[in-house]
Parts: C-alpha cells; structure tokens; sequence
C-alpha cells in the first residue's frame, strides 16, 4: 500500500539520506521505511509510530455511488508523498471488479494523457451484479492507470493517478 | 466440504475462525476496514479486502460490500462471528440468496428466536420453564397492573426487542409501576424502534447460567454442558466458567436437557446458546437464545475438546456432528478472563492506544486467543476486547491459581486492561465460593486494584 | 512447603519453573548473565541476581556464584531445570551442604544413574531388558572381539561416560573394529577425560521410547505414559509426542512398567525419565535414565493433566505425589516441536540475534512454552532453543492438523527458525504412518522445506 | 547478527557510516538501516537492540577473588557513559554481602575524598562463608560509593565510584 519508494538509484546516498531525516525532524516523523525490489531505507525517530488510525487513509475521492460521503476524507487527503504537487489519485469507493471499457469491443473510458473533468466517467465496477460507473471527481489528466482490466479492486484501491488543473 | 470460507468479522475471533478453516484445509477470506489494515486476521487469511473506513457502519456492518467481497473471491460459505451481522436476519438471507451458505441458521430460526416473546412461547411450547410473567406484550397500564398482582412484586419490565440491559426496568412496588413501565417504553423506542415490552417476575440474586447446544442438518441436537457467565458488569459478562461451580448434577442434567429441547423444536441447524436464570434453590428459567458462536465459547471446547468452529463449519456443509452426546464427558474445569482495553479503576473506561509491548502468557492448562501483539494500535471505533484469557486444569482450585499465574504473565504495556479486575475477583470469597450472582459485581466492584 | 526457591537455568525452563512457583504459591529467584540481563526469566521472577558474563561457564556452571546468590536470597531450595549443572552431582552435594534442599535425586542415584555401565547393571538387576553386549567395559581388542562375535555384528562401541552421540562408533564387521574401537576411546577420552568403552547389540532402525517417571519420598513411584522421540537429527530431539503413534498396549504396560521397576530400584526422589530403544517387533531394551526433567515433558503433562514441576517441588519438600497411578488416565494425543533460532536449510546452523517481530500462536489445543518476544535478542552463547510448540488434541490426525497450523501462525521475523523442518515432517509419510526410527531423519532430510 | 553485519566492501566506508552516526546524534534517530540486495547498513542508538553481549558490561576490576579473571574486561570498560573523564567505578567481582569495615566498631575500609592506590582494599564481600577483600586495582581518589553497608550485592555491581590518577 505505500507508495513511498525511492526513485530507483543508490540508496546509500547521503544527501537524499540528510534530505529525509530533515523531513522527518521538521514534520515530526516516526519512522521512514522505503522499500524498492531489493533497495530499502529505514529511518527512526524517538520511540512509537502514528497509530495507524491517526495516518492519512487512502480513501476515495467521492463518488455518486461512494457508500460512505460522510466519511470521506478530504481530495487533499489522497495526494500521495513522493508525488510531483498537484497529483493525485481516483480510489475505489467498493469492492467489485475493475472494468476499464463499457464493453470488451470498445475502447476504454480514458487513457493517459487524456483530459477528464469532475463528471468524466472513468471506469465501471461492477458489483453484485449491478455496474457503477465511476466519475473522476476531479478535473485534469490521466497520468497512469493504476489497475488492469477486470482486475479486482476494494475500498480504497488506487485506480487512476492524475495530474489535477490549476 | 466447503473450499474457501469468507468471515465478516475481526479481531479475535476473525482469527479463530482462520484457525479452524486452517485446520480443515479451508481457505480463509478476510475482510477490513482501513482502521485494521494492519490487523492480524488480515496477515494470516489467505486473501484480504477492505470494505470501508474505520467506523463499524461504514464497513463491517456494510452488507453489500461483504457481499461484493465474497463474490470478487468467490468464497463457498459466509461465517458471521458474533457481534456485528451475526445475528441479522436480512444479512443471512442476502447471503443464501447470492449463493452463499450462512454458517448459523437459517433466517427464520434465527428471526423467531431473536425475537423474546416469540422465543419465550416456543419454550413454554417445549416445556421448558419460563419466568412467570405476561404471556404476550403489555397493551396498556391496567393490563400490566393485573399481571403484576397476578404474579407479584417486584417485577421486570423488558424490551421485546431489547438486548444489553436496554429497555429493562425494575419495579419493585404498584407505585413506581406506571412510571418504571413509560421509562422501558420509550428506551426501548430509541435503542431498537420497538417500543413493545413485557412483564416477568423479577428473581432475586439470580445466577446466569447457558447451555452451550449444537444441531445438525440430519436431527442431531447436542449439547456441550454448561457455562456460568453470573459475573457481569451492567449486563456486560467478564469471567465465564465450565461447569458451574455450585449445580447439583440433576439440576445440571435438567438444564442441559431442556436446552436440548429448545433448539430441537426450533428448527435450527448450527451452533447456540440457550440462556437461563438459575435461582438460589437451583429452580432455572429460559431467558433467551442466542443463535451464534458466543465470546465465551472457549471453555465448553476446553472441557470436552470439542472445537466448536469446525463443527459449525461442518453442519453448514451439510454434514453431521463429528461426535455423540455420549461421547462427551467433560474433563475438568475451564475459565475465561475477557482481557479489555479499559480502566477498571475508572470506572471501566475504554482506553484504546498503541501497545508498545506485550508478552502472552504460556504453560500447562494456559490459552490465549488474542489479534494484539506488540506494536498493535487498539482502534477506538470497536468493542474493547484485545483477548481471552482461558485456563484449563483439573479442579476449579488449579484453574484459579493458573489464571493468577497467568494473568502475572501477561504483560500488555501502553494501555490499560481489565486485568486488575480480574485480579480482584480471583481473589474474592464470594467468587471462590460459586455464589457470584449477575448483580454482585455492580454492587461490590468499585475499582479495587 | 518452601517459602522460596532458586532456578539456577535460563531461558523457557527457567519460565516454566517460575510458573510452577507462582502457581504454588512460592517466591522463585532467578540467577542470569550479563547476555540475559534483559530476559524473560530476570523480569518474572520475584528477584535475579547476575552470576557471571555471558559464557554458560562463567555464569550459570560457577557453582560458587550461585550458592552465593542462594544464600543472599535465602532460598529452601535449588531447581536446577535441564543442561548446564542438573546432572551435576558435585552441584547437587554442595546444594544440599550449604542448607538448600536440591530439586531432584540424591547425588548417589545420580552418580549411579549417570554412569551407563553401573545403569545397565542396575537394569539387569531389576529385571529390565538390556541390549545384549559386554557387561562392563572393554578392557582390550581381544575382550572386544570375543564379545563381538557373540552377540554378532554390527556392534555399537559407546563410552561409558558418554551423551549426545560422542564416543559412539558401530562397527558394521570384524574388520573395522579395531579401528573404531580405537576412534571411539579417543573420542570419549577427548570429550569426557574417560576413555572407558563397552560393547553392545547394535539395533538396527531403532526408535527411541522414554517413559516419564516420578518418586516420592514415601515409597510412591508412577509413570506418566510413554513418549516416542524417534524424529532426531544427529542423536537431537525434534519432535516429541505421547502417546507413542505405534505401541500395542501389551508392550506399553511391559515398558512402563520396567520403568518403574528400573526408579523404584534406584533409591530415586524426583522426576525421571528411563530411556528404551525399540525395535520392529516392540522389543524394548533399556539405554540411560536422565535424572532431571526433560525438554520435552509437556507432551507427558499434556495427556496426564499433571503439572509436573509442580510435583518435583512438592516431593523435593517431602510431600507425597499429588495424585496416584490408578488416577492417570491419558487423554488424546500431544506433540511437541522445538522452535530453535537454526536455519533447516542450511545445515541447521545456528542463527542467533535480534527478533524484531514475533506473533506467538493460540487458539484450542495450542500451549507455547517460550521465554521470547518482540525485541528480545538470542544470545549465541547457549543452546539455540527458542520455544517449544506443544498441541494437544483427542486424535493424532487432529494434533497434526492443529500443529501445522499453529506453526503457520507463529511469525518469527529477524531470525531464522526450525520451523520449517516441522512442516517437512508432519508432512512425511513415514511420520504420518508413525513408523520413524532415530536415524530417519539423517537419511531422508536435506534441507527441504 | 550476522544479519546485522554489511557484506558489500564499500558498504564499509568509515566515511559514509560517521556521516550517518552524525546524523543519528544530530537528530536523534534511533535506528538507520539500509540495504541493497545483499547490502546492508543497519544502525541503532540507544535502546536494546545491541545483543547485550555487545553492550560495555559493568564488568568487575579484577580482583584477587575474581571467579573468571579470564574473562574479565579491561578496566576502561568500566568506564561510564554518563560520568566526567577518567572517572570509573569498581564493581563486585562475585555475588555476596558488600561490607564497608572490616569489623562493626572499626572505621571504614576507605572513604569519600580518599586517596587509593591498586592495592588498596576497598571493602570485603561475603559469600559462602568467605570474606573476600577487593582490592582497589586502580589508583585515583574515592568519589561516591554506591552500596549501603552489608547490602547484598550481585556480579558486576558497581561498588565505588572514582576519579582515576592522571
């Protein structure tokens, strides 16, 4: 679930390493743990990390067909750390299966680089039998699909990265 | 046999239904919300969905979403724990009709014995001794004050669909009769929007004891004797034992068979708990069913080694009770500590948090059923529970001093638990002596150490 | 009854004392290195004190220190658990002439006991079958060969004062005897300063039977049941279980029994265990007795209900047995495996340090005996032996089905275990069919996982 | 703890690795731990996670009585982390009864503020019946002694403190 993961080089450098325990000093971190394939950096600070309860979520940009509105947590809140400003991601509001095209003749809802606003329907997931079509929420650009076709998905599951306007 | 089972539960006793699957070569499906992402049932099932954020409403109680869970995994059967949709009636039918079997029974077993009245006429039905009470709801006043003369003062007054104590008056004289029985009313309204309440004869002192009984689909009824669960706080068990520490053995064989009884007339297939009231002179009365796994469920599998998840899972399946009353001859004396995360001293205040250390305790006759471990966070959103504590030993004398020991040993640092309590208790005479009645704790228990 | 008593070990024996203490009622002392300041067995007993650095020979085998530690403490008495000094008569004296009671036999039957050769006479004596050999030791080549020839080859050639396998040479026929009656003197002479040999019947596919006995000091000697520790890897016990998967109640009785004849023979108080190995048609034949308790007595504790470290503490104080022999009814099926900090797959080598998670298994039928946790480091200074997972349930196919899972719930991060040698064996079809003799293990096991 | 220990050569660079325990001083952390495929650097301060054995133990000055001379430490491991320069502390080679005077009536073996050399005997542990006189071992004046008179005491524990010569 974390998405926190060094950009791949040396991970033994310095600089970087200075960079990160700046950050968890200023921003009062617990602990830092990136992690890549075999490559892995582990900080801590003092003693006990955030309960999990008092971390940032994953949670769903709100959707019509969200079960829980009242619940969800801020558009700010699904920005993701590592992430250029200005991006983040469309998650799951249910559990169901991801479908990427209305049907498996044509062409999918959005691709990369396509613009989408707060009404584009992105993707459908079907659940019990009945297919929810999911609007983005947000207006912007496709920069990744997270999640492949027909591939099952749950609450809170990253579908899509955008890169949001303004 | 089913292949794979989903549970829509968490905590303990999602990790005790994995054991059992484990154990039957099922696969085990998990299911959680963000706040238990970490969770342990969700390290050790084979396969894992978040159904929702933190609060209970928006996740394990969301129906839909479990449904959704169990068909993207494509699970045989649905097992509900206890708590949460346990005893839905409308969640056991979603599930048997989107082609999942409902580990319990079915739903209108389930309804009719949910429901006190209907419950209370199917014993009298079976024979099987009732409080003296109001035989149907309590129309008006006038009808409440000839039962009550008719069976005497004091008198409870209780929530038809009541549960938890809600909904429960006392009204130990015709003056407080009016009042006692508007203030049942209209709690019962809030808590359940059934506001319809009846009149029992209020027994004095009295000791809870339940049948542990469980029925298969080819007319075997089975009973797993009996559990003592009197020491309770507002209603809420602590420390639950097997066998009772003060019945005579016809008392026990009475109870036991009227239990028996109970569930054979109910057309119930599955694992239950018939709930009775046990006066100073032994005289028992049926209180309620309970058609789910209990909490305490431990101590009957401790007594004659019977493991009652597998065979819920067994007689969903389809199949018959691995075992015959007559093979069951219970062995020794089994004793639960519910280790919460509450302050006893403050007045049992829950007092979720990280658990920076923990050590379980271990040794002859010691059993730990927990999800915590060191570096878990007890979520705020859910019951306090964090474990059981259960001891099986020889005499109820050896089972006493290894929960001391144990209790000792379990090491929870972080949080307070209930473990003071239970210290307490352990140690006093009433409880030594078997007399613990289901008030004693509300009237001695002020938060000794 | 002692007020107080000193544990003069470390580790998971040193917790299982401590438990017995507490259950008993009496203060436990705990002695430790420096490597173990932080242990499990320093925080649960009522005080520690430090003995020495971290090799087993600078603390916890300097007799000195810990009599000195007993006397600050002022204990009644020493139980000196299992390894290190419990079979150490010198100990044992100097225990009992500084004033403290020692928990275990009288430095006389353990010298005599401790002794193979005097043992074995000991054995014929009481009519106990032994493997048909040199009765005393082998003087020279000649004596060998004449004895070899009678009782035919292959031959075992043991040292006298031997353990573990050292000093122990079969010699297949007449020609290589020489040379390993040679091998085995040196080896004896190098490993224990006694180069004094015998000869012996060498069974082929043995398995290792032991009988648990205990004795009071008011004439009352009982068995608790057999157990089979055939799955060994070079002369170590993996897996231990009780009953034996393969026994006929004849032959059990007749080996039981002879164990009681071999204890009630030797002037013996204490706990025991009498060492057999059995062949292919359950003939016994008589080996060693460990004059202390044994790593794996819970198996026996398990089918008998009885604790019995309590027992030694009772009859080291002079009380009769707790319970009698007519009592003991064994019940189902208990296995233990051994969690050790080695790594299966490479040879079993040791992988001592920190562990940086641990979640430890429960649920029904499940007892884990350990001293470790999160956090906790395994020094490399002692034996690797981090745990032992014990199960009990009323069938063998049970006990193995609860096993396997309970050693896919235990979590063991930051260190290697032996785990996963205990899935390959409960897997094996040789185990399943409780056929294993002690040598399978070496010759069927490379490493799998 | 071979686990602990970094395979790769240049994952030894003295360098790199004072740069990070600055760091770690600087800024508190607790634990850094890096690895790249079989690489690793893994550093902790303070709490357990050393294996005890690799912790400076208070260990005993070598005394006549010392029942492992072998394997006592040099006596700068009996220095203390917290203490001011040149300041160690004798500790009890054996378990026993630390007693201050060689009789109830006579005065104590040494005081606060008095000077001592190697051979000084500081004070007589009892145990089985033996009394044990502990020489000094080391020259340098009495600071602070750190046991109550006939208080038990165990191995390793520390007796006196002192402001060592030089």
């Amino acid at each position: 679930m974390t998405s926190d993961s060094p950009r791949g080089g040396d991970v033994f450098d310095i600089d970087r390493i200075r960079q990160i325990v700046e950050l968890m000093e200023q921003h009062e971190l617990s602990e830092v743990d990136l992690q890549q394939a075999d490559d892995r950096i582990k900080l801590t600070r003092g003693g006990t990390a955030l309960p999990p309860a008092m971390l940032t979520p994953p949670a769903p940009v709100t959707a019509a067909s969200s079960p829980t509105p009242a619940s969800t947590p801020p558009p700010s809140t699904t920005t993701e750390g590592t992430d250029a400003p200005g991006t983040v991601t469309i998650n799951s509001p249910m559990v169901g299966t991801f479908y990427g095209k209305p049907n498996p003749e044509s062409k999918p809802f959005v691709e990369v680089g396509q613009a989408i606003t707060e009404e584009t329907v992105v993707c459908i997931i079907e659940a019990m039998k009945v297919f929810n079509e999911i609007p983005a929420e947000c207006s912007g650009k496709i920069l990744e699909v997270l999640v492949k076709d027909q591939e099952p998905v749950d609450f809170g599951k990253p579908l899509f990265r955008i890169q949001v306007d303004g | 046999m089913f292949q794979r089972v989903l549970i829509a539960n968490r905590g303990e006793i999602a990790l005790r239904v994995i054991r059992a699957c484990r154990e039957l070569g099922i696969e085990s499906v998990a299911v959680f919300s963000e706040a238990d992402r970490d969770s342990m049932h969700v390290k050790l099932a084979n396969q894992a969905f978040c159904v929702g954020t933190a609060r209970g409403a928006d996740s394990y109680l969301k129906i839909d979403q479990i449904i959704a869970a169990a068909e993207v995994a494509g699970v045989d059967a649905i097992h509900p724990g206890y708590g949460f949709l346990a005893e839905n009636a409308q969640f056991n039918e979603v599930c048997r009709s989107s082609g999942f079997e409902f580990i319990g029974p079915s739903p209108t077993a389930m309804e009719k014995l949910g429901d006190k009245n209907t419950a209370r006429s199917m014993a009298i039905a079976q024979d099987v001794p009732v409080v003296p009470g109001s035989d149907g709801l309590i129309a008006d006043f006038d009808r409440a004050e000839s039962v009550a003369s008719e069976i005497g003062f004091p008198v409870l007054i209780k929530a038809t669909a009541g549960g938890g104590g809600k909904g429960m008056r006392v009204a130990e004289s015709p003056e407080v009769l009016k009042s006692q029985l508007e203030a049942a009313r209209n709690e019962a309204l809030a808590a359940f929007g059934n506001g319809g309440v009846y009149l029992e004869k209020f027994v004095e002192r009295p000791r809870h004891i339940e049948v542990q009984v469980i029925a298969d689909s080819h007319g075997n009824v089975c009973h797993l004797f009996e559990r003592d669960c009197s020491v309770q706080r507002r209603h809420q068990k602590l420390v639950e034992e097997a066998p009772s520490p003060d019945l005579p053995d016809d008392a026990r064989k009475a109870i036991c068979d009227a239990a028996v009884r109970m569930i054979a007339g109910a057309d119930y297939v599955g694992a239950g708990t018939v709930e009775f009231i046990v006066d100073k002179d032994y005289r028992f009365y049926f209180i309620e069913v309970n058609a789910r796994i209990q909490v305490e469920h431990p101590v009957s599998e401790m007594i004659t080694g019977v493991d009652l998840i597998q065979e819920q899972i067994r007689v969903a399946a389809g199949l018959p009770l691995s075992f015959e009353q007559s093979s069951l001859v219970p062995q020794g004396v089994a004793i639960e500590c519910r280790i919460n995360a509450e302050d006893p001293t403050k007045n049992f205040q829950p007092c979720p948090g990280k658990i920076t250390s923990m050590f379980a305790p271990g040794g002859l006759g010691v059993r730990f059923d927990s999800h915590a471990t060191t570096g878990y966070t007890v979520p705020p959103y859910y019951d306090s529970m964090i474990g059981k504590l259960i001891v099986h030993r020889p005499t109820r004398e050896m089972a006493i001093a290894t929960m001391k020991r144990a209790l000792d040993e379990l090491q929870v640092e972080g949080i307070s638990t209930s473990v003071a309590f239970h210290h307490w208790i352990l140690n006093n005479e009433e409880f030594l002596s078997g007399s613990v009645d289901t008030k004693y704790v509300d009237r001695a228990y002020q938060g000794q150490s």
